[in-house]
């Protein structure tokens, strides 16, 4: 029962396909995976669109939307009638075609990456050896997409912005690879697969995930922070820049357009959630040996809901960083320690079993995060400052 | 060497005449990307999974954002006005098609000489990531290390030739 | 001495305005313009910004897209009639507006203002002083992109304050309170409590909001040594208000006037050292808690007794001819009306000496250099209100 | 150590975060077509023209006398004094408005008509959802849309229409004095005028 | 005509367009993306040749045109250094115009 419920998926696929004659059913299967992937996570992009300005909303102490549908459940429908039935404007000077193409190709990109995504037991799309390289390949792309937005619009600030965000999204990729250099460092594999079969085995009832080691903790962390910078989100979304871009790269689009913008940022953030989740939360293992009864998909996307959760955490709290601040923080800071982390997932990889490298694993790196984080605040002579009173 | 390798063919060809032709410098940047992801896409209908996607994360990541980056920061997306090619462009041109010209010959004319059997495809080879990384451990040691040089040589070259001289300039 | 090296001996630096930056001709200046309609310039404010990359080159602050012809409107109408339009000088603070009015009539006409209406003038301006810096506060955080987050949280106290302003005064913003001798209606005993109440809740705020911010390392990265205003210049600019304390000049009217009854109170002034955006966003927080003191004092002791002063006329107010110029400490700077009365009922000239716009003059000089995304945090430290600035 | 400040303020957030379910303090938001804000006694939006009695022209306390329309700033008052006179409340033949128009969208809700009225005819309203299709003519109020009774005074502001009232009513009372004493002057004059040639008579 | 001969006449027509391209363009960013493009085209026959040869489970093309990627990514980033550096002193990327050996 338990086991049907977790292949559910898997075994609805082979009972629609299993009605095409022999020949077409491996296309059939693909295509259906396709659409699948299509229609879930635009689905989950509404949802997390709702969540996120209910969340903000809360943690504002507002109510957040409430008016459409009980609850506000139906404001991303209101939302994307809106945004489809607005006018579509492209400024007259404008590089048309160009400014045409870009969301679209984001979006088209964007997609690509759940290719390798192992969604659930037996659930990936294409099992590919290199689909970690896949899956960096198709993410580096999407920077030419916002090269272009910005650039074909001719509009200053959406240079400016699109030239933030290239920038950024190319210094952020560094320790994005570098951090999950780690875990094929321990697992011997780039396949996502392998990945998660090898986080998917427990002791006393507790999973294997790499977070719960010192270089995994050390590596998700740094991962998060490049994930974050790579999907433009706050607090590093200056690429974007409210207050003083007002909406860099893509101030120039409206309605349909900007809704594929919109799409493809969240539908970004969700993938790079999947990932994050697959390198280090054990993909769609079980938190607990004892609960390996829950459907393995559920699990999965359990955990990329949460990890957007986070993001809307940090969007109602920090401000953003400068640009200059971007750059230093990726690479006098980010850069290293991922650096150190490599060096310290080799020293893990063979220590041997044991309780040592623990404690020789974890000392390295806090200490390597305490200084650097002193050096840092200290050059920028940064700190709390106290303050003296006339009377 | 059907349907699938003609588009590629078409696409990458056009990309790469594009990229030669177009006016303005941005389209021609674009363009090139569009040739270089058919040239991935060629590298992956011929098995050649790792190089592929090493082709799209290297060119369509970096070298395009990296040509697409100097073009803006040369204000090269201007069009110049006095025409788009240079003064010897038929010379060039001459040059470029007498080259084809032999290669076709060459390559035409050689065709018994090539391997494979009969011209039709062998199985595909299963090149997995850990054999390529073990060959690269054992095999290309010295040219991997090589490589790992060269690179750090040009990004400090890089960095050095385009970095601002800031005490020069006042 | 000669008189040429006494002026250079006492030439403080930033005298004469040395270009901060050097146009060195090889980078690409990118002019664009900043407003009128733009996010984070706080109204119909515009900047004409040269950039050299992200960096300040140029700026030209354009004001006057908000001009309202204030000060001549006021030739033509009652002395009575204009205290309602000096609510819409700075929207936000309008009974600070009120009082400097009044103050200036009062000294023009020689009227008394009985005690508890000067209790009321010190507790109102005090609660204004209040909502304003925590506002002005949560408007520059806003700016840095926090997604408005302690905005909401200043927004929430705000309201408090203001439900108080209209329970006594009958409007939130606009409250056309005070008169010329007095204030309009007495407060009940009733609005005293609720005022207490208001107070005793405000420290806890303080304190929830300085956890939220002070330390954050973001906010701390962004702000510690941008937009340096040297106390020199601030003082040859005629810089005024919280700008120029957080500049390390002790310099409060509240301290030197001693108008109203403020020197019987307790309170100090905070002061700056660093000169900067922080130090500009602590002192309003400082200030913000010393104003709190202000307020405990004034609930305590506060009389009872008439709030008009019995010779003072409604109808037909015609003050002998003369001069006169009064000022306050508003939350954004000096506040001053200067007066010119030929006995008539309308004021012969009147004019209004608004902080905002003399601190706005010092822009250029706090930018320059600076990331073009410091700019409108710089403005935002400002603390401008664009009905002042353009009036 | 890089990264508390931050983790502050993360907490600072979600205690506000779960807060707002369970504090009024923290959400204060208003749902406003359904919620509405206790009405506050002291509000003030626009003003209307107050008349006694049942009939709203004959029971204007208004006399034109245009001291408003001078003092209003955004000089948003228009008014046309009547050429006829017609008695008012305590009975003296006065001036009525023939005209009377407040244009609203003019009207900053400032009150200064209110303190310099010395006939308590012109006070303020606390109704604000004043939206119209019509730009112009629509938020241009002659005499009788501005005509409220003072019932509704009452209504809207008890304590200062009470105290509005006592006014009034110490003002007839004495002007009723002066009159009945006018009148008992007039009579006992007429009395006396009357009385010595009937006295004479007698 | 073998598919081999395809891919090596695919190549060599790439190889001519991106000569071409770099002999007749003014714009020294363009000329590298003409040399950019000569670099794939010997990229491609690597592969092809890797492909049909008779030992491709050597690897010997593929690491070939591996490395031959990461020698064109550190050309590409030095080369276009060169042009930023050359903008800079003579304010120009027509490579008409950059005759003088001095900046």
């Amino acid at each position: 029962m338990f086991a049907n419920l977790d292949q559910i998926f898997v075994l609805l696929k082979q009972w629609a396909v299993g009605w095409l004659p022999a020949s077409w059913q491996a296309a059939a299967g693909v295509l259906l995976c396709v659409v699948a992937i299509i229609c879930v996570f635009p689905g989950l992009f509404a949802i997390t669109v709702l969540l996120e300005r209910k969340g903000l909303g809360r943690m504002q102490n507002r109510y957040g939307p409430n008016r459409v549908g009980i609850f506000g459940i139906l404001q991303p429908v209101a939302d994307g009638i809106k945004s489809l039935t607005k006018e579509d404007l492209v400024p007259l000077s404008a590089d048309a075609v160009v400014h045409f193409i870009a969301p679209v190709f984001l979006v088209v990109v964007v997609f690509m990456g759940y290719a390798v995504l192992p969604m659930g037991r037996n659930m990936t799309l294409v099992h590919l050896d290199a689909a970690l390289l896949f899956y960096f390949a198709i993410g580096a792309s999407t920077e030419l997409s916002v090269f272009m937005a910005g650039w074909s619009s001719r509009n200053k600030y959406s240079l400016l912005g699109a030239m933030r965000a290239v920038a950024q999204m190319i210094s952020y990729e560094v320790p994005l690879l570098m951090s999950s250099v780690a875990v094929v460092m321990i697992t011997g594999s780039l396949s996502l697969d392998k990945i998660v079969a090898a986080q998917n085995q427990y002791t006393w009832g507790l999973p294997h995930w790499y977070i719960f080691t010192p270089w995994g903790f050390a590596g998700f962390a740094m991962f998060a922070i490049a994930a974050t910078a790579e999907t433009n989100r706050s607090p590093f979304d200056l690429p974007e820049g409210e207050s003083e871009l007002v909406a860099g790269y893509f101030t120039e689009y409206s309605g349909f357009k900007f809704a594929e913008f919109f799409l493809g940022e969240y539908v970004g953030m969700l993938s790079i959630s999947g990932l994050g989740t697959t390198l280090f939360l054990g993909g769609w293992s079980s938190p607990l040996a004892v609960l390996g009864w829950v459907p393995s998909w559920f699990w999965f996307f359990a955990k990329i809901m949460l990890s957007m959760c986070v993001y809307i955490w940090m969007r109602g709290t920090l401000p953003r960083l400068r640009q200059d601040q971007l750059m230093n923080f990726a690479w006098k800071f980010v850069l290293p320690l991922t650096l150190l982390n490599l060096f310290v997932t080799a020293l893990w990889r063979f220590m041997g079993d044991g309780w040592e490298r623990w404690l020789v694993c974890s000392a390295i790196l806090v200490l390597a995060y305490v200084v650097m984080g002193r050096t840092g605040m200290h050059r920028d002579h940064l700190g709390a400052r106290r303050y003296r009173y006339a009377d | 060497m059907g349907f699938v390798f003609y588009v590629i063919v078409a696409l990458t060809l056009a990309g790469a005449l594009a990229a030669v032709l177009l006016k303005n410098t941005v389209h021609c940047a674009l363009a090139l990307t569009v040739a270089f992801a058919g040239l991935a896409l060629q590298f992956l209908e011929l098995d050649a999974q790792f190089a592929g996607f090493a082709q799209i994360l290297v060119y369509v990541g970096a070298v395009a954002i990296l040509v697409v980056f100097a073009i803006l920061l040369t204000r090269g997306s201007e069009t110049p006005k006095d025409g788009v090619f240079s003064r010897t462009w038929l010379a060039g041109l001459a040059i470029a098609a007498a080259v084809f010209a032999v290669l076709g010959w060459a390559v035409l004319g050689s065709a018994q000489a090539l391997p494979g059997p009969g011209g039709a495809r062998t199985a595909p080879p299963t090149v997995t990531v850990l054999q390529i990384g073990n060959a690269l451990m054992s095999r290309y040691v010295l040219p991997l290390e090589i490589v790992a040089l060269l690179l750090t040589a040009a990004l400090i070259g890089a960095v050095m030739v385009a970095m601002h001289e800031k005490a020069g300039t006042q | 001495m000669t008189e040429s090296e006494l002026m250079d001996a006492t030439k403080p630096e930033g005298w004469n305005r040395p270009p901060a930056v050097k146009l060195d001709g090889e980078g690409e200046v990118l002019e664009i313009s900043m407003g009128p309609h733009h996010p984070s310039t706080h109204g119909v404010f515009r900047m004409d910004l040269k950039l050299d990359g992200e960096r300040v080159i140029g700026l030209k602050p354009e004001f006057g897209y908000l001009h309202r012809n204030h000060e001549k409107i006021a030739e033509g109408i009652s002395y009575l009639a204009c205290m309602p339009y000096t609510d819409r000088l700075d929207y936000i603070c309008s009974l600070t507006n009120n009082w400097a009015y009044a103050l200036a009539v009062e000294k023009l006409a020689g009227l008394a203002v009985p005690e508890r209406a000067e209790y009321l003038r010190v507790i109102l301006g005090e609660l204004t002083r209040v909502q304003n810096h925590l506002g002005a506060i949560g408007f520059l955080i806003q700016d840095m992109g926090a997604s408005g987050t302690p905005l909401m949280y200043a927004f929430r106290e705000r309201e408090k304050i203001l439900d108080r302003f209209e329970e006594l005064t009958g409007s939130r913003m606009m409250c056309n309170y005070m008169r010329f001798g007095g204030c309009r209606v007495d407060a009940t005993p009733a609005w005293l409590d609720g005022v207490r109440n208001v107070v005793a809740g405000l420290p806890a705020f303080v304190d929830e909001f300085e956890a939220l911010l002070r330390t954050n390392e973001i906010l701390m990265a962004r702000t510690q040594g941008t937009g340096i205003l040297r106390p020199e210049l601030a003082i040859n600019a005629g810089v005024t208000g919280p700008m120029l304390r957080a500049s390390g000049v002790n310099y409060d009217i509240r301290k030197v006037d001693h108008y109203g009854i403020y020197d019987r109170f307790k309170f100090r002034v905070p002061l700056g050292d660093h000169w900067d955006v922080y130090d500009r966003f602590m002192v309003r927080l400082l200030e913000a808690r010393e104003s709190i003191k202000i307020l405990e004092q004034a609930l305590k002791d506060i009389p009872g007794g008439p709030v008009m002063d019995p010779k003072a006329k409604i109808r037909g107010f015609r003050p002998k001819a003369g001069e006169a110029y009064g000022r306050i400490e508003a939350p954004k700077g000096e506040l001053g009306f200067y007066l010119i009365s030929d006995g008539g009922p309308n004021p012969y000239r009147y004019r209004v000496r608004p902080p905002s716009l003399i601190n706005l003059t010092v822009l250029e000089d706090m930018a320059l250099g600076q990331n073009v995304a410091d700019v409108v945090l710089i403005l935002g430290s400002v603390d401008i209100v664009l009905g002042e600035v353009d009036r | 150590m890089l990264g508390e400040g931050i983790l502050k303020g993360l907490a600072e957030t979600a205690r506000n975060f779960v807060g707002s379910y369970f504090s009024a303090e923290r959400l204060t938001t208003v749902q406003y077509p359904e919620q509405r804000i206790a009405p506050i006694e002291a509000t003030r939006d626009f003003p209307f023209l107050v008349y006694d009695g049942a009939d709203w022209e004959a029971g204007l306390r208004c006399v034109a006398c245009q001291i408003c329309e001078k003092e209003c700033p955004p000089k948003c008052i228009y008014i046309e004094k009547s050429t006829g006179k017609k008695p008012d409340a305590l009975g003296k033949p006065q001036f009525y408005p023939a005209r009377f128009d407040i244009d609203i969208s003019v009207c900053m809700s400032c009150q200064i008509c209110v303190e310099v009225c010395p006939f308590e005819a012109i006070k303020m309203d606390t109704e604000f959802e004043l939206s119209t299709t019509d730009r112009f003519g629509g938020l241009l109020y002659d005499r009788k849309e501005l005509a409220k009774s003072n019932e509704h005074y009452h209504k809207i502001h008890p304590t200062e229409a009470a105290a509005v009232d006592a006014h009034l009513a110490g003002e007839k009372a004495k002007a009723d004095a002066k009159t009945k004493a006018a009148a008992a002057a007039a009579t006992a004059k007429a009395a006396a005028s009357a009385a010595p040639p009937a006295g004479g008579g007698a | 005509m073998t598919p081999l001969t395809a891919y090596l006449l695919v190549a060599a027509l790439l190889f001519a367009i991106g000569l071409a391209g770099a002999l007749t363009r003014r714009n020294a960013i363009l000329v590298l993306i003409g040399i950019e493009m000569m670099l794939n085209a010997a990229n491609l026959n690597l592969i092809a040749f890797w492909r049909y040869g008779p030992h491709p489970e050597a690897l010997t093309g593929m690491m070939f045109a591996i490395f031959s990627i990461a020698v064109a990514a550190a050309e590409a980033a030095v080369g276009l250094g060169l042009v930023i550096s050359i903008h800079r002193h003579a304010h120009t990327t027509d490579v008409d115009l950059m005759n003088r050996m001095k900046g």
